[in-house]
């Protein structure tokens, strides 16, 4: 393994220690890989980009023996690897962290990290061992959780940083991470750099997939960028690569400002929320948007954004507050009355709250909106398929067919499909989003951005929370910190600053903690 | 006595508690206790772990003694020995135990009426009716309608079959007609199976477990378009869903039901067991009752001689 | 060629195919099957079965379970018999069993939907509940019907095919129709797929999840009557288990357990194989004992074959 | 005082707490209840139902179902009978009741983990088939025990209690100590909480599943051996309907069909709550066609109130 090689890997060179040659495979109506070649050597990061759909994850789930490619090849330190299950990849070093959380909700923080893996004699746990084991490690990998709550009572983000502890569990010689960082904050991703920074240092070879341009150029060693399952670029150092270019070779054009920002004038307030507290978010919380208005909400994991749009949004029982659209009053028992008020939330979590499993990309996107469409209670069809179409072709959803089980998208693709849901209901005059871009390529990152701001100038209040601040920066016309389950600032987009921002949501150690758990 | 009646207490648990028939059973054995002035503990057990729980119960509550109807008669030497364990007198009515070699208790005192000698006054009355209709035995299907599962229904059906095959039945002639379950529903549908295997029979008869399974036939007769008089059905019970046949405005093919009286199994068994408690007198080892068969112009006489109503 | 083949067995209605591949093969080899008689008679066998299962179609999709089935047939033919030997009207009598189905069911729903309590256990005990009425309301005996008109409802025919057939199929239509057509139906599917998500999107879950369990009721209700009819009495231990025939056709059908997946077409060729499998069983006069294990065999060879076709077709 | 008492009942064990204020109300309104005699002969009423419970569990949770137990239990108790009788050894009775178990527990799971199909189907199926070989082996009918030691399994006492109620207390110990403690009871709930991540984690899924059932057809194996022993004889139609029984213990004890969760405290509590109400209505001397109401009341009631409480807890 001395000899380095540079462009594109020759198949008869060969060398790299983890080697992928002419992967292909097609699921049925998508050839989702198709001859893919390249490869990496130890010790580096290496990118993987592509659009929603272009093959990443099928990469990864090749590589961790859990699906199987239909031909090609993959050698790790010049053998040739072939598991019949992920146990056998472990077995042979290759850890993967899945786009999708693979948690187990009544399980603790050191059940889920031991899990297939338990320290053991004769049958029996050796509890102790597994405590030491994992409190040890995680400690190492600077994660903070208590590892004896069960997985149900963390939030997504908590959730998250449970399956990056995942990675150094075992001694692997191949991690791969797909999109770990995409509801994470930056707080946290720092503590997940700082993990891969370790581990490239003790020669892993690491495949990181992300949507996100600044972690990859910050991070990686070598990219490669998938294109509609086929290899679009592979820069085997990422000297004099630049961002543009990148983004080039994903989407096939030039993306010169990916935020597009438009000022538009506020109008009237839309949406004003009073005193708003609730199990969960114990201090009442009060803000207000107005038509014509992005106001963004920005915080660290657990700051309580979600749980504040979720008692908006009627999705958890209030205990106090009132919350008014345009003026009148609404009850908001529930999500089904909060639409019916003009309010709506796209939830972070797609998988949990989003999806809807073993039904058609139609019928996800339908199912609010199509009550807007029917006469007693019967199904107009022809405007159920028009809908359809209109989103998949505007969100660029990828799939063969309309019919297709949502389960069987990508997850870029699948979030796109449930902004659709939102998108196409009526009469919405407050729409909630959160975490909306959530494993979103720029492409589609820009035409989203481009639709609210539609939307926006047609007089509805949108408020976006994410975690993202580049993107809460580059699309708001308002920004709400919150912090410890308080709303701590709040900016104008004239006063913007990175580093105001991010003050304001790191937590003051004389605030209680606010937030049950 | 009466002082004494006071603390007396008398189990009396059946095999199937929904049943009409033991129903009726503990309606008469309730009049008894009425009359005598002791407790009547009513339990159904519907399998042998059901019924030793219910001896448990028994003895627990202070009973003196129980009378039984077993779920399965091979329960007797486990019934024995629990009855002596919690220290209680026993009696069987309906069906009688029998040791693991096959042979009956005698020990146990016993009222009741076998299971084939009712199905042989089923066979009977079939003859009987036959031969008023004129019909000749070879142009005959007979309905078997079949609950194996349960050996009391083999026997019940054999004993009819017995008589048939007497009276110059043909084997061949005789079709099963398995039930599922032991409703109604369950006998029509496989009745009407039978009844359109063989569309070419046009006269046929039907006999079965009891009454539910023998109606199953009749009305499967009556949708396959089989008038009244091409079928005779016979059942065993004499319950309501026989007796409301009877009322019907217009005869069907229901003929006759062989009815057992529930008065004296129900009635005399417990008297019997009370007379052994409180006066120390041991009931006759072995009493056996009749059936009798009710038509549609007789059943309210035969059901005032049987002591119902 | 073969792939055509291929394509017609893996698409959509490849289980009806294979249905009536088999269906064929039956009416070959089994002696006085294919008859108009024993047709009509295997049709009239499945009308209680195929008419409980058109609403237990819309529960198990709904991620819900139903055990109460049995008793409310049983409870609605009762009241149907006796509500219309009080009042003289067999009207008042159906009007009454749908009534009393519907309230049963109505209560399922609202116990399971509102106060959150595990639908096997609700309906297990209105299960024992309601059966408990039937036997007390009739002393546990069987009642008999009054009026001969009453029996018309299940003898009378209609272009040669007894009303009772006709029921089911208008039925069978109907459900279809709601399950594909409507919002209900498509609402009911998205909460089996994932009932979090199905709420979050503005469905009214528990307003759905009570009106599948009332309709199951008014169903029943329907079936009890049909039944009280044919068996000309209204009977308290009528259909003991119904509701484990009428699952198992349902999942035979395709519908799934985990909920979010159902079509009519499965459910009507999973209640018709059950009906075929008792019905040959008769004809080729199998001993009883043995009829249990065929039926064993049956039922896990029909899924199995659902399953090889589903897995060919690149699913799990 | 309140917020204490509010932390007991709200805590891990308040299921088992709420039963002991239950169990003492029944036994100050029950006359005869709180016996010696009358606790052994309830302990002894649920000594079936708990046996398979243990196992049942363990199918719960891992998102299972098992609705063959009846039949495994009642065709164990014949083979035990038969071989002891044929060949004089009641030790190989038992073994050989025990391997017939064991076989179609595992029948059972390779057909469910390997091929896939549906377990209510595929266990419908094998409880058919079962019961079918019972029904034939027998010709239908009980059969007798030759050697008087083997009701000695059951009348047999040890420090004045029954054996069968030590071999279940054994058993549950065992199970509880399995469920909590072992890598196969963290991997079963761990299959049960998400199959999916369990699969990816490494976990051999199908392998976990073949043993559950397995593991459930060998303790079906022994309470079936007991049962046979308690009623000297084997009966092939014994334990009909047991699956619900233990089903709806287990899911009484707080076990989910969802899967993932279940203990062993629970499961006990429910089974003890569904023989206690049976004991006490038998007492009571309720009239048989009341008793169902009152059992279905108490199903409902049951479980509500665990649900009140872990509502109260603030969890969905
Ligand atoms: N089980 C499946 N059945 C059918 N098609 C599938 C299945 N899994 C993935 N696909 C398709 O394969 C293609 C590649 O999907 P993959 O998940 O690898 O994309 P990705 O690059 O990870 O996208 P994203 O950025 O959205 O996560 C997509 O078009 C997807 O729809
Ligand atoms: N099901 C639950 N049970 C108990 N506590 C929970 C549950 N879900 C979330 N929490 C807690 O609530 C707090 C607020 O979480 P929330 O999801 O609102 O935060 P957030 O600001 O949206 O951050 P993010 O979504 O990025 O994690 C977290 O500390 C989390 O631990
Ligand atoms: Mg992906
Ligand atoms: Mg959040």
């Amino acid at each position: 393994m001395s000899r380095r090689l540079f462009g594109v890997a020759q198949k008869d060179q060969s060398v790299s220690f983890l080697e992928f040659s002419s992967i292909t495979k097609t699921y049925p109506g998508v050839k989702a890989l198709s001859d893919v070649s390249f490869g990496v050597e130890k010790g580096a990061v290496h990118g993987l980009m592509g659009e929603n759909g272009a093959g990443k994850s099928t990469l990864i789930k090749i590589l961790c023996g859990d699906q199987h490619a239909d031909a090609g090849e993959i050698s790790i330190d010049g053998k040739a690897q072939a598991y019949a299950s992920t146990r056998d990849a472990f077995d042979n070093g290759v850890i993967v962290i899945h786009q999708e959380l693979q948690l187990v909700p009544e399980l603790t923080v050191a059940e889920n990290l031991s899990l297939g893996r338990f320290p053991a004699s004769g049958g029996v746990i050796a509890r102790r061992r597994m405590l030491d084991d994992v409190g040890a490690k995680l400690k190492s990998a600077g994660i903070d959780i208590d590892m004896r709550r069960k997985i149900k009572t963390l939030s997504i983000g908590e959730r998250q940083m449970v399956e990056i502890a995942k990675a150094v569990m075992l001694d692997a010689r191949v991690i791969a991470l797909d999109e770990p960082t995409s509801s994470l904050s930056s707080r946290e991703s720092e503590i997940l750099f700082a993990l891969i920074d370790r581990l490239r240092g003790e020669g892993k070879v690491i495949l990181y997939v992300s949507h996100r341009l600044d972690e990859v150029f910050r991070l990686c060693d070598s990219l490669t960028v998938l294109r509609d399952g086929k290899l679009a670029a592979h820069h085997a150092s990422l000297k004099g690569v630049t961002r543009d270019q990148v983004v080039a070779e994903m989407v096939g054009r030039e993306i010169s400002d990916i935020w597009g920002f438009r000022p538009r004038k506020a109008g009237d307030i839309r949406l004003k929320v009073d005193d708003l507290s609730g199990a969960r978010l114990r201090i009442p919380a009060s803000f207000e948007a107005r038509a014509g208005e992005i106001v963004g909400f920005f915080g660290l994991i657990g700051a309580g954004r979600s749980e504040l749009m979720r008692l908006v949004f009627g999705a958890d029982p209030r205990s106090s507050g009132t919350i008014t659209v345009d003026g009148k009053p609404v009850a908001a028992a529930s999500p089904h009355d909060a639409i019916r008020a003009g309010i709506v939330l796209c939830s972070e979590d797609r998988k949990h709250d989003g999806i809807i499993q073993g039904r058609s990309i139609e019928e996800n996107i339908n199912i609010s909106s199509r009550r807007h469409h029917t006469r007693f209670g019967v199904l107009n069809r022809a405007s159920e398929v028009a809908t359809a179409e209109t989103f998949i072709n505007k969100l660029k959803v990828r799939t063969p067919s309309r019919k297709q089980d949502i389960v069987n998208l990508s997850g870029g693709n699948q979030q796109k499909v449930i902004l659709g849901r939102w998108l196409s209901e009526q009469g919405v005059r407050v729409l909630i989003v959160d975490e909306p871009t959530r494993g979103i390529d720029v492409g589609a990152k820009s035409e989203i951005y481009e639709l609210l701001y539609q939307l926006a100038e047609d007089g509805m209040a949108i408020v976006v929370v994410s975690s993202e601040l580049p993107e809460v920066m580059g699309i708001c016309d308002r920004i709400l910190v919150m912090c410890g389950g308080r709303i701590s600032a709040e900016l104008k987009r004239d006063q913007f600053a990175e580093r105001a921002i991010l003050a304001a949501a790191l937590p003051d150690k004389k605030t209680p903690d606010a937030i049950a758990s | 006595a009466s002082a004494y009646a006071q603390d007396t207490k008398i189990g009396f648990i059946v095999k199937q508690p929904e049943e009409p028939w033991f129903q009726d059973e503990w309606k008469f054995a309730d009049q008894a206790a009425r009359e005598k002035g002791f407790t009547l503990v009513k339990i159904g057990a519907e399998d042998g772990e059901k019924l030793m729980s219910a001896i448990d119960n028994l003895g627990a509550q202070g009973a003196q003694g129980f009378v039984v109807c077993t779920p399965d008669v091979k329960l007797g030497p486990g019934i024995v020995a629990k009855a002596a364990a919690n220290n209680l007198k026993l009696m069987t009515v309906d069906d009688r135990l029998v040791g693991a070699d096959g042979k009956p208790l005698e020990d146990v005192p016993h009222m009741g009426i076998s299971a084939t000698k009712i199905g042989e006054a089923v066979g009977q009355a079939i003859v009987d009716e036959m031969k008023a209709r004129g019909w000749k035995a070879d142009e005959v299907g007979a309905i078997r309608v079949s609950y194996d599962q349960l050996p009391t229904a083999v026997d019940r059906v054999e004993g009819a079959i017995s008589v048939l095959k007497a009276n110059g039945f043909k084997a061949e002639n005789i079709f099963d007609a398995p039930q599922a379950k032991t409703d109604t529903e369950a006998a029509l549908n496989a009745a009407t199976v039978v009844l359109n295997a063989h569309a070419d029979i046009k006269k046929w008869v039907s006999f079965g477990l009891n009454d539910e399974a023998v109606l199953g036939a009749v009305r499967a007769a009556e949708s396959v378009g089989i008038p009244a008089d091409g079928i005779i059905g016979v059942g065993i019970g004499g319950a309501e869903s026989a007796i409301n046949e009877f009322k019907k405005p217009a005869a069907t093919g229901f003929v006759g039901t062989v009815i057992i009286s529930p008065k004296r199994h129900g009635y005399e068994t417990a008297l019997d067991m009370y007379d052994w408690i409180a006066n120390n007198k041991e009931p006759a080892k072995l009493t056996l009752t009749a059936g009798a068969l009710a038509k549609r112009d007789d059943y309210e006489k035969v059901r005032k001689d049987l002591g119902i109503e | 060629m073969t792939d055509q083949l291929k394509k017609i067995l893996l698409g959509e209605q490849g289980l009806v195919v294979i249905f009536i591949v088999a269906f064929a093969l039956v009416s070959l080899l089994v002696p006085n099957f294919l008859t108009d008689r024993n047709m009509l008679g295997l049709l009239q066998s499945v009308v209680t079965v195929g008419i409980v299962a058109c609403t237990m179609m819309f529960c198990l999709a709904a991620r819900d379970f139903d055990l109460s089935v049995g008793s409310i047939v049983a409870f609605a033919g009762m009241v149907a018999v006796m509500a219309s030997n009080t009042t003289g009207s067999i009207l008042l009598g159906l009007i009454a069993a749908i009534a009393c189905g519907a309230v049963v069911g109505w209560v399922n729903g609202v116990v399971i939907a509102k106060f959150r309590i595990n639908a096997l256990i609700t309906t297990l005990a209105t299960m024992q509940i309601v059966r408990g009425f039937a036997l007390i309301s009739s002393d546990g005996r069987a009642v008999g019907i009054n009026s001969p008109d009453f029996y018309q409802l299940a003898l009378s025919k209609l272009l040669g095919i007894p009303t009772p057939i006709w029921v089911l199929a208008v039925l069978f239509a109907i459900f279809g129709f709601v399950l594909n057509s409507t919002v209900f139906g498509k609402n009911t599917l998205a909460i089996g797929g994932n009932p979090e998500a199905s709420r979050l999107a503005g469905v009214n879950v528990d307003r759905t999840r009570i009106w599948i369990f009332t309709l199951q009721g008014v169903v029943c209700g329907i079936a009890g009557i049909l039944l009280a009819s044919r068996i000309t009495s209204g009977q308290p231990n009528a259909a003991v288990g119904l509701e484990l025939s009428v699952i198992s056709a349902c999942v035979l059908g395709g519908v799934s357990l985990a909920g979010g997946r159902a079509t009519m077409s499965g459910v009507i060729v999973g209640v018709l194989i059950m009906g075929i499998a008792e019905n040959a069983m008769n004809l080729l006069n199998i001993p009883a004992f043995y009829q249990y294990i065929v039926r064993g065999v049956i039922l896990l060879l029909a899924v199995l074959l659902d399953n090889l076709r589903s897995s060919a077709l690149g699913r799990r």
